[in-house]
C-alpha cells in the first residue's frame, strides 16, 4: 500500500466496532503492515454512541486518538444516524475528499442535502444490510461487525482475508483481554455457538460474503474509490 | 562538569545543595574532592591529609556501623576504632536519627534533628561521617556546610555525598584500613597531628596509644 | 529480629551513649512472659517522652510495649497526633506516614512482611488516637477489618482532638463543650466497639489503662488472635487531663471514675467462640508452664 | 526496547543481593539490567497498552501490588491480578480508596517490598497526599498514571492536567509517548528509582486511551527473564521490618522548630529530595539514552512535546514536510527531573518552538518558558482538553499561521 488509511467506526455500545477496529489492525499487523487501533467510548453503557478507530499505513503510524479527519467512515447502526448518535454532526463531517462511507441499513437514510454535499467531496455511500447479513450466515445478530469487516475489506483490500482469518484466530481462538463489558459479550457469544470452531468458521462466513458482495460493489465503482483503494 | 566547589561553609542562611549545583556522584573506583571528580585513592590520601591537619578531627559513626547487624559492620567498627587511635580523632556516634527530647549533650552525640547542635557550637573542624543512612547524612552534611566552617568526609557505604567536601562510595572495612595506611605513610613522612589533646569517655587516646 | 541482632559493635561500644548500652544490656527483648512487671526492673523501650505531665497516654504507651510478647519482630504504625511525639523514643520500628490512614498502611506493611518474612511471626500493631481511628481514617480502619488483615489495631480514646488543642471528635461524649462543638456534641459518642465485632473483629476490648494487669492481658490477646485469626481492636480510654481541666496527678481517678458502674469504659471484651477456645487454652498452657517453672530444680 | 547503548558507555549499577542467574519460583531468570536491557533479543507483540503493562510487570520482579478501579487504567489493574494468581508477585488485593491504596502501597514499600500500582485521573487526586509523603519518606513506589481528565463535569477522556499537579511532589516523572516507552520505563523506573542515591516514588505516566486503549507494535524480550529484586538495604532510610538498625526509630518522625528540633531539618530535607531527583539524572540518561529525544533540532521551527503530543507532533513534521515546511522535534522523557540543560541546548537553533499539550493549562509550555532565554520564541500550544483529539493537522495549522503561510480554517466538529 502506498498511502495511510484511517478509518473511523461509529457504532453503538454493544455491536463489536471497537473488536472490529482491533481485528482490522491486527490483520493489518499480520500482513506486515503498520497499524493502530483505539477506542473512544463514553461512561454509557449499550446502545450508546461508541466509536473506534484503525489506522494502517506503510510506514510507523504515531498518530492517535479520535480520528478527526478520516479516509473511511463505517457507521455500525442506523441510529448513529437518525438519532445522532454520534460524535460529529452530521456523521460524516471531516471526512477526506474522494473518501468512502459504509453504512449498515436496509434503507436509505440520507437525505438529498447530505448526497450533494458528499458529491461535492466526492465521497462514495455503500448502503449494505449487514444485520441481515449476519442474522443470515452468522446465526446472530452479534456478527453484524464481521460484515462490516467483509465490506470494508472487499471495497478498499486494506487487509487480506487470509490476515483476517489470523486475526480471527487470535481474537477468537484464545484467551483474550478486554474491558469488562467486551469480556462478557464475547461470553455471551461463545456461549451461541457450541464450539469455538463454529464460531470462528461463521465469523469468517460472514466476512467472506460481505467482502464478496461488496468487493462486486467497488468493481463497479471503480473510479470513484481510487482514493481508498491500496 | 559543573564549576561549582563544594567547601566549607557557612556559604549561606540555607546553601544550595550541591546535587542541584550539578555536581554529580562518583562512579565506582571514583571519588569527590571538592566536587570534583577524582581518582578513589587520591581523595583517600587527602582525607588523611585533612583529618591530620584538624585541631579536632572527629569521626561520627551512624547506626549501620554502630550496630552490628551484618557482617560488615562490625568490620568498620574495629577499623574506625583504629582510625581514631592513630589520627588521633574523636568518635561520637550517631546512634540514631530521632529528635532526642529534651536536649541532646553534642559532646556524646550527634544527630541531623539538632543542626545547631551537630559540631559542636563549630568547634570541630574536620569530621568524617561513615555508615549514616544516605539521607540523614545528607541531610547532616547540608546543615554543617550551612551553619560552620568545619570540613566535612563522607566514607560512605553506598553511592557517596556531593555535599561532602570530600566523598568515597562503597566503602568497606578495606577503604578505612586504606585511610589509615594513608594517615600512616604521612606520618613516616613527617606529617604531625595537629589534634588538640583530648580525653573521650573511658578512652583516652595517649594510653590506648601504647 | 533476634535479640543477637540487636547489639552494638564491641570497637564502638564505649562510645555509644549509655541509654544504649543500657537497652542492650537490660531491655527485655526475646524475654518469655514480658509484662508490665517488667516496669521499674527493666530497660523498657521507651525514652524520654515529650506529652504533658501526668498524661494517662504515657502510662498507656509504657504497658503497652512493656506487654508486647514479641517487639524484637513487632513494627508499629501510628498517626498523627499525641501518640507521634512519643513515638520517636520507642526501640521498635514504627512508621508515621499521614493522618488517619494508619490502618492502611498497616495492610501494606503486614502483607509485605509476610511475604518477606514467610517463615518469621512479624508483629504488626496500629496504635493512633481516636481522631485517626473514627473520625479521619474510619474508613481505613474499617475497610481493613472487613479484609480480614491479622494486625491488631489500638485506640487510645481521649475522646477528643488533644494535639491541635482539644476539638470535637467521634468518640467525644455526647453534649461536651469543646472547640468546635460550641454548643456542646450533638450526636453520642461513636460505638466502636461494637462496631469492630460486626466488621469482622475477632477479639475487641474497651478499657480504662487505670489497670496495668488487664491492659496486658488484653493486649496480648489482641495480638495471639491477630496471628491466628484475623484482626482485633483495642480501645484504651486515656483521658486528656488537660483540655478536660483536670490536674497531673488526677487521671487515674478519671479513667476510675469512667469504669465504674454505667460509666461509659466499663470492661468489656467481645470474641468469636472459636477465639474464646483459643483463649482458655492459651491460658491453661501458660499456667502449666509457670508451674513448671516453679518447681525446684533438681539437680 | 530502547535503542542499544553504544559499548563501553557507562552501565547502571544494580543491586547484587540475589544472585544473577539464579531463577524465581516462575522459573524466570534475575538477569543483570544491563543484559536486561541492552542485550537480550526483543519479538514484536501487537498489544494494548494495559497488556503492556502486564508484560512489564510479569518481568519486573514486585513483591506487591493494591488495585482500586478507575477507567482508564482499570484493565491494567485487574490483569496483575492475573499475575498475582499465576504467582508472579506476593501479595495483590483491592484497595478501598486510592487514597488507601496509596498508603497500602506506602506500608508495604517501609516493610521493604518493591511495590506497584496504577491509578489516573480522579484517583490521582484522591491520592494525592500520599505523594509528597512517599516522596520526604524516600519510598521507592512506582505508580503509573493513566492521564485523564480531573474536573468537573466528570470525563474519563484522555487529559494530561493531573500532571500539572504532580510536578512538585518531588517524585520522579516520565511521561511514556508510545506502548513502547511504558513499557520501558515501567521497567527502567524501578531500577532508576530504586538506586541508592535515588531512592524516590517514580510516576510513569501515560495518556489514557491514546496507550492504554490503544494496539501498538511492542518489542518484548522473553517472559523468562526479570528484573533483580529490590533490595531494601541498599536503602538511604531505615527499612521498617526490625532486621536493621537502628532499632529505635521511627519513619518520620515530626520536624518542627521548637525547643529540640530544628526548622532546618526540614529544609535540608526537602532539598535532600530534591538532589534525590536532581541525582537520578545520571541512571536514567544511561538508561533511557537521555532525558529528551531531539531530532533535527538545526532546524528554525521545533515541537517540543511529551506524551501522546509528541506523536501528534510526529505526524505534523510529516505534513508540513510534504510542503516543504522543516520542523525538529524534542520529546521530552523526564519532566521531573526537569530536561534544563538539554532543553536549552535543543532549542538554542530555534526560532519558532511550539508546544503541543493535552491540557488546558499549557505546564510544558511554562516549563519550557522557565529555562529558555528569550522565551518570546515559545508558542504555548496549540492546546486541547477534555480527551478531545490533537489532530496533526491542528498543528500545523497553527505552525503556517506562525509563519504566515496560508490555512484554509480547521473545523473540528460538524460542518
Amino acid at each position: 500500500m502506498k498511502k495511510r488509511m484511517n478509518i473511523r467506526m461509529s457504532g453503538l455500545g454493544g455491536q463489536g466496532a471497537v473488536t472490529a477496529a482491533h481485528i482490522m489492525a491486527m490483520a493489518a499487523n499480520k500482513e506486515g503492515k503498520y497499524s493502530i487501533s483505539n477506542p473512544f467510548f463514553g461512561a454509557e453503557k449499550r446502545m450508546a454512541p461508541a466509536e473506534s478507530y484503525v489506522r494502517i499505513g506503510p510506514e510507523r503510524i504515531y498518530d492517535r486518538g479520535e480520528l478527526v479527519f478520516p479516509d473511511v467512515i463505517m457507521v455500525f447502526h442506523p441510529q448513529v444516524i437518525t438519532m445522532q448518535k454520534s460524535y460529529t454532526a452530521p456523521f460524516y463531517s471531516g471526512i477526506k475528499e474522494k473518501g468512502l462511507i459504509i453504512i449498515n441499513t436496509s434503507a436509505d437514510l440520507l437525505h438529498e442535502e447530505d448526497y450533494e454535499r458528499l458529491g461535492k467531496l466526492g465521497v462514495s455511500v455503500y448502503n449494505f444490510d449487514a444485520i441481515s447479513m449476519a442474522l443470515e450466515i452468522g446465526g446472530t445478530e452479534l456478527s453484524t461487525n464481521m460484515a462490516m469487516i467483509g465490506a470494508v475489506a472487499g471495497i478498499t483490500k486494506v487487509v487480506s482475508l487470509d490476515a483476517l482469518d489470523k486475526a480471527l484466530q487470535e481474537r477468537f481462538g484464545k484467551r483474550y483481554v478486554a474491558s469488562g463489558g467486551t469480556a462478557t459479550l464475547d461470553e455471551a457469544i461463545k456461549k451461541k455457538y457450541a464450539k469455538k470452531e463454529m464460531l470462528l468458521k461463521k465469523n469468517m462466513d460472514t466476512i467472506l460474503k460481505s467482502y464478496e458482495i461488496a468487493g462486486a460493489w467497488a468493481a463497479e465503482h471503480k473510479q470513484e474509490l481510487e482514493a481508498v483503494a491500496v | 562538569m559543573s564549576e561549582y566547589k563544594v567547601l566549607p561553609g557557612p556559604e549561606a542562611y540555607l546553601p544550595p545543595s550541591a546535587a542541584s549545583m550539578g555536581i554529580t556522584l562518583p562512579d565506582p573506583g571514583e571519588a569527590l574532592i571538592e566536587g570534583r571528580i577524582v581518582p578513589e585513592d587520591e581523595a583517600i590520601e587527602y582525607a588523611a591529609r585533612k583529618l591530620l591537619s584538624a585541631k579536632v578531627p572527629t569521626i561520627f559513626p551512624g547506626p549501620q556501623v554502630l550496630w552490628k547487624w551484618d557482617e560488615m559492620a562490625p568490620k568498620i567498627a574495629k577499623a574506625l576504632r583504629e582510625l581514631a587511635v592513630i589520627l588521633p580523632a574523636r568518635l561520637i556516634p550517631m546512634a540514631d536519627y530521632r529528635p532526642k527530647y529534651p536536649k541532646i549533650d553534642p559532646a556524646v552525640e550527634i544527630n541531623p534533628n539538632h543542626p545547631n547542635l551537630t559540631i559542636w557550637h563549630n568547634k570541630i573542624d574536620v569530621c568524617m561521617f561513615v555508615g549514616v543512612h544516605c539521607h540523614l547524612s545528607g541531610m547532616g552534611l547540608k546543615m554543617i556546610r550551612g551553619g560552620t566552617d568545619c570540613y566535612t568526609i563522607a566514607m560512605c557505604l553506598m553511592a557517596g555525598h556531593e555535599d561532602a567536601c570530600i566523598s568515597v562510595r562503597d566503602t568497606t572495612d578495606e577503604k578505612i584500613r586504606k585511610l589509615i595506611d594513608a594517615v600512616k605513610k604521612l606520618k613516616a613522612q613527617g606529617v604531625k597531628s595537629q589534634a588538640l589533646p583530648f580525653t573521650q569517655f573511658k578512652h583516652d587516646y595517649k594510653s590506648v596509644k601504647e | 529480629m533476634s535479640k543477637e541482632k540487636i547489639q552494638i559493635c564491641e570497637d564502638l561500644y564505649d562510645i555509644m551513649p549509655p541509654e544504649y548500652q543500657d537497652m542492650v544490656e537490660n531491655a527485655t527483648y526475646g524475654k518469655e512472659g514480658r509484662g508490665w512487671k517488667d516496669i521499674g526492673e527493666s530497660k523498657e523501650l521507651i525514652e524520654q517522652h515529650s506529652l504533658c505531665a501526668g498524661c494517662p497516654e504515657a502510662i498507656a504507651f509504657r504497658y503497652v510495649l512493656a506487654s508486647l510478647p514479641n517487639p524484637e519482630n513487632t513494627v508499629m504504625v501510628g498517626s498523627t497526633g499525641c501518640t507521634s511525639l512519643v513515638f520517636p523514643h520507642v526501640a521498635v520500628h514504627n512508621i508515621h506516614s499521614l493522618f488517619g490512614n494508619q490502618n492502611a498502611v498497616a495492610s501494606g506493611l503486614a502483607r509485605a512482611l509476610k511475604v518477606r518474612f514467610p517463615d518469621v511471626q512479624k508483629d504488626v500493631v496500629v496504635l493512633a488516637g481516636d481522631g485517626a481511628t473514627v473520625d479521619i481514617g474510619l474508613d481505613m480502619t474499617m475497610q481493613s477489618w472487613f479484609r480480614g488483615e491479622k494486625f491488631t489495631t489500638i485506640c487510645f480514646d481521649n475522646e477528643l482532638y488533644a494535639n491541635t488543642g482539644g476539638q470535637e471528635s467521634g468518640l467525644m461524649q455526647k453534649g461536651f463543650v469543646a472547640k468546635m462543638a460550641p454548643v456542646g456534641k450533638l450526636f453520642d459518642k461513636v460505638r466502636l466497639p461494637e462496631i469492630a465485632r460486626e466488621a469482622g473483629c475477632h477479639y475487641v476490648a474497651c478499657l480504662t489503662v487505670s489497670k496495668p494487669q488487664r491492659v496486658e492481658k488484653a493486649l496480648r490477646n489482641a495480638i495471639f488472635v491477630a496471628r491466628e485469626f484475623g484482626p482485633t481492636y483495642i480501645q484504651l480510654y486515656t483521658p486528656c487531663i488537660l483540655e478536660i481541666g483536670k490536674q497531673s496527678m488526677e487521671g487515674l481517678d478519671e479513667m476510675k471514675s469512667a469504669e465504674t458502674v454505667g460509666g461509659r469504659f466499663v470492661f468489656k471484651e467481645y470474641m468469636t467462640d472459636a477465639v474464646k477456645d483459643f483463649l482458655a487454652d492459651l491460658e491453661a498452657k501458660e499456667k502449666a508452664q509457670k508451674k513448671t517453672a516453679k518447681k525446684p530444680v533438681t539437680a | 526496547m530502547n535503542k542499544k547503548a553504544a559499548v563501553g558507555n557507562k552501565r547502571i549499577i544494580a543491586s547484587t543481593h540475589v544472585k544473577l542467574g539464579q531463577k524465581n519460583k516462575k522459573g524466570q531468570t534475575y538477569t543483570d539490567p544491563n543484559r536486561f536491557f541492552f542485550e537480550t533479543p526483543g519479538t514484536a507483540n501487537f498489544l494494548t497498552g494495559s497488556e503492556v503493562i502486564r508484560e512489564a510487570i510479569k518481568r519486573a520482579s514486585i513483591d506487591m501490588s493494591v488495585a482500586y478501579p478507575i477507567t482508564p487504567q482499570s484493565e491494567a489493574a485487574a490483569l496483575i491480578g492475573e499475575l498475582y494468581a499465576e504467582g508472579y508477585m506476593g501479595d495483590y488485593f483491592r484497595g478501598e480508596s486510592e487514597f488507601a491504596v496509596m498508603s497500602q502501597c506506602a506500608g508495604a514499600a517501609f516493610g521493604g517490598a518493591r511495590v506497584f500500582t496504577t491509578t489516573a485521573g480522579p484517583g490521582t487526586m484522591r491520592a494525592f497526599e500520599n505523594f509528597p509523603m512517599w516522596a520526604g519518606a524516600r519510598l521507592p513506589i512506582q505508580v503509573c498514571v493513566t492521564c485523564r481528565g480531573i474536573n468537573s463535569p466528570l470525563s474519563i477522556q484522555p487529559d494530561t492536567l493531573e500532571l500539572y499537579f504532580l510536578l512538585e511532589t518531588g517524585m520522579l516523572i516520565w511521561h511514556a509517548e508510545t506502548a513502547q516507552d511504558l513499557f520501558d520505563f515501567i521497567l527502567k523506573g524501578f531500577v532508576v528509582a530504586e538506586q541508592p542515591d535515588v531512592h524516590l516514588p517514580i510516576a510513569v505516566c501515560c495518556d489514557g486511551f491514546f496507550v492504554t486503549h490503544t494496539k501498538d507494535t511492542v518489542m518484548l524480550p522473553p517472559d523468562d527473564v526479570c528484573l533483580p529484586p529490590y533490595d531494601p538495604y541498599k536503602s538511604p532510610v531505615v527499612c521498617m521490618d526490625m532486621e536493621c538498625p537502628p532499632v529505635r526509630t521511627m519513619r518520620d518522625p515530626f520536624v518542627m522548630k521548637s525547643n529540640y528540633i530544628s526548622y532546618a531539618a526540614h529544609a535540608t530535607w526537602q532539598q535532600e529530595m530534591r538532589a534525590a531527583c536532581d541525582r537520578s539524572r545520571k541512571h536514567t540518561i544511561s538508561l533511557l539514552d537521555g532525558l529528551i529525544d531531539a531530532e533535527n533540532t538545526d532546524r528554525e521551527i521545533l515541537i517540543v512535546a511529551s506524551g501522546t503530543a509528541v506523536s501528534q507532533g510526529r505526524e505534523a513534521i510529516r505534513l508540513l514536510e510534504q510542503e516543504g515546511v522543516k520542523v525538529g522535534l524534542v520529546k521530552i522523557k523526564s519532566l521531573r527531573p526537569f530536561p534544563t540543560q538539554e532543553v536549552r541546548e535543543a532549542t538554542k537553533n530555534a526560532k519558532h518552538i511550539f508546544v503541543p499539550e493535552f491540557n488546558m493549562a499549557g505546564w510544558l509550555a511554562r516549563e519550557v518558558q522557565a529555562v529558555i532565554p528569550d522565551n518570546h520564541r515559545v508558542v504555548a500550544g496549540p492546546r486541547v482538553g477534555g480527551g478531545m483529539t490533537l489532530p496533526s493537522e491542528v498543528i500545523v495549522e497553527e505552525i503556517k499561521k506562525r509563519l504566515g503561510m496560508k490555512v484554509a480554517t480547521l473545523a473540528s466538529r460538524g460542518s
